[in-house]
């Protein structure tokens, strides 16, 4: 067995009703260290993690969101959403944040690794993963 | 106007918790009396002292402990439910066996009964849950 | 007679909010609070169940709730109100009762 | 303020997935001894509640279900259970346990209080209520 | 490459099943368990949308669950098999890894 | 098959501690390894030693315990997850000026990284929750 898995965070949640997006979070900060192959997909409410704007100064919660922007900094090389989930919510590509990501080794570049994908991708996306973490 | 508060969920999984209190800190401040503060199901959990959370987050336990402090809140948590959750004060520990407590200041466990009571003596009863 | 029916869920995860629609009385108000304010944007699969609801019905959300999730004032259904927590309160006095649709 | 008040217990939760139906149903057996006027509405998932033949003998847990036959002696005078939550889980009132009733005193006897009720009566029901439980 | 999806949640309160059939593959096996087991009950709402999904997906129910949730076996969809916790070890062993709809 | 089993919910209020539980021994049983249990969110909540659950009722607590004892198990608690909940060993007391512990024996806490390792190490992980 490879010592590299392909990890893949499934977001079903949505953030601050209840803590599974806060701490799903904690779990990817930091499994970084250990240098998986780490994807994202957020579906269902969990497609309202990406949502930009959050404010949480009338809420006395902490506002974790702004911790999203820099999964391509913890080893984050994918953050896909599904389509349909997002368009039930009358949501664009618009009102998700962007993530660049960058290799340093290579110095490959991408500017947005926030994808939306369709219900068949998700599909073959998760099947394609070796472990799932819920 | 003299109100009944129910939790039935735990600090920090769910938002209840957080609900109910700035819901009771704000009807405090507009004068109206709160007859009682009543956890049950993981709400009893709002009342360890054994809490660390995040510097940089709310203490949820120690907002409520000073909520009471100011206003002379009653925050009762409910005693089957405490037992099942491991909450524990002097009293249970003694008659369970058990070799420490974990209930925070200004809580006190009771029975059901006092749920009922709340809900009888007040104006309203609003319950924060999942 | 007129009832104050909290919803902390999003509609696209549990029925909570079409119940409390379907299960109370006109002239009841609706107060959409925690998860629950999703149910309060405008666009979604679910804006014409409010929408029909307002009909004999009053609709408020939270406005902390919606800051944190970042739904802004221009996105949410034109007549729901948004009220603070002070506003809650008011709103618990001014009904009969409460009923939470957890 | 009359110390009588119309109390109303909300089930919309399955039993066993979670502990909300057992420990609702503890509410209600406290509550006898404070001799309120008392009814009990299932909906939704909280009609399985009252569904016959639950068996935990292979499950390691507690079999609370026998207690809600025994409603009646707790000072409950209706449960009442909501007709479309009923009909989308194909079930009928033959699936439901019957709950009797008497009072002791005018020896008025009720051989079922389990009824169900339409949308509307179920709106009527809560609506007259004066104090909900959830 | 097959997975096995485990659904917890009834599919009358959340869309967990609903939503493990539509996002797994040709193939995959979904275990029904806990308030799940539910949707492998005959005759109810859900019921053609269970019997869809094993045209080309195999469906189980865990028995103790069934059982506490008095699902007699009579009452479960034709072609749903019932498995015991050792069953479920099997599946998880079966397949390539385990996805699970919270 | 070597095994890693993830627990989200506390005992009692979701089945979800009853299912791991059931699942965890059944594979056991069978032969397989159960490299480890990874109590997250809530779930930290079933390494308390201070519940009394009704006498008629499951020990929930006690069940891990044993099922430890009897096959050498390594029952984990989240740190970040036990310190917002109040789920305190020793160590945890000392670092965060704590009077007493709760943890139950056989669970130890450590970090997130536990979880990790588990998921890399073992053939399947399995997540229990809500």
């Amino acid at each position: 067995m490879s010592d590299v898995k392909k990890f893949m965070y499934l977001n079903r949640r949505a953030p601050y009703g209840t803590i599974y997006a806060w701490e799903s979070l904690e779990v990817i900060l930091i499994g970084a260290a250990f240098d998986q192959e780490v994807s994202l997909m957020c579906m269902d409410d969990g497609v309202y993690q990406l949502v930009k704007g959050s404010d949480t100064s009338q809420s006395d919660m902490k506002n974790f969101m702004p911790t999203y922007r820099t999964l391509g900094d913890y080893g984050v090389r994918h953050m896909y959403v599904d389509k349909a989930s997002l368009e039930a919510r009358g949501l664009t590509q618009d009102d998700l944040i962007e993530v660049a990501w960058e290799d340093f080794e290579t110095e490959e570049e991408v500017d947005n690794i926030v994808e939306i994908v369709d219900a068949d991708q998700v599909a073959k996306l998760m099947a394609e993963s070796e472990v799932v973490f819920s | 106007m003299k109100l009944a508060v129910q939790v039935n969920e735990g600090p920090y999984q769910h938002q209840a918790s957080d609900s109910a209190y700035h819901f009771t800190k704000a009807a405090l401040e507009k004068g109206h009396e709160v007859f009682r503060v009543f956890f049950y199901h993981d709400g009893v959990l709002n009342g360890t002292r054994l809490t660390t959370p995040p510097q940089d987050d709310r203490n949820i336990v120690n907002r409520w402990v000073e909520l009471a402090e100011k206003y002379d809140l009653d925050l009762v948590l409910c005693v089957a439910a405490a037992q099942r959750r491991g909450l524990v004060d002097e009293g249970e520990a003694q008659r369970n066996g058990k070799d420490a407590t974990n209930i925070a200041p200004k809580f006190r466990i009771s029975g059901l009964g006092q749920l009922i009571e709340a809900a009888i003596q007040s104006d309203r009863l609003v319950v924060f849950g999942d | 007679m007129a009832d104050l029916h909290t919803v902390n869920k999003s509609p696209f995860e549990k029925n909570s909010l079409e119940t409390a629609i379907r299960y109370s009385m006109a002239g009841s108000s609706i107060l959409l609070l925690e998860d629950g304010v999703y149910g309060a944007t405008k666009g979604t699969a679910m804006e014409g169940m409010v929408k029909d609801a307002m009909g004999d019905k009053k609709v408020y959300a939270l406005r902390s709730d919606l800051m944190a999730r970042a739904i802004k004032e221009d996105r949410v259904i034109d007549g729901v109100e948004i009220v603070d927590y002070a506003g809650f309160v008011d709103l618990v006095e001014a009904n009969d009762k409460v009923q939470a649709w957890l």
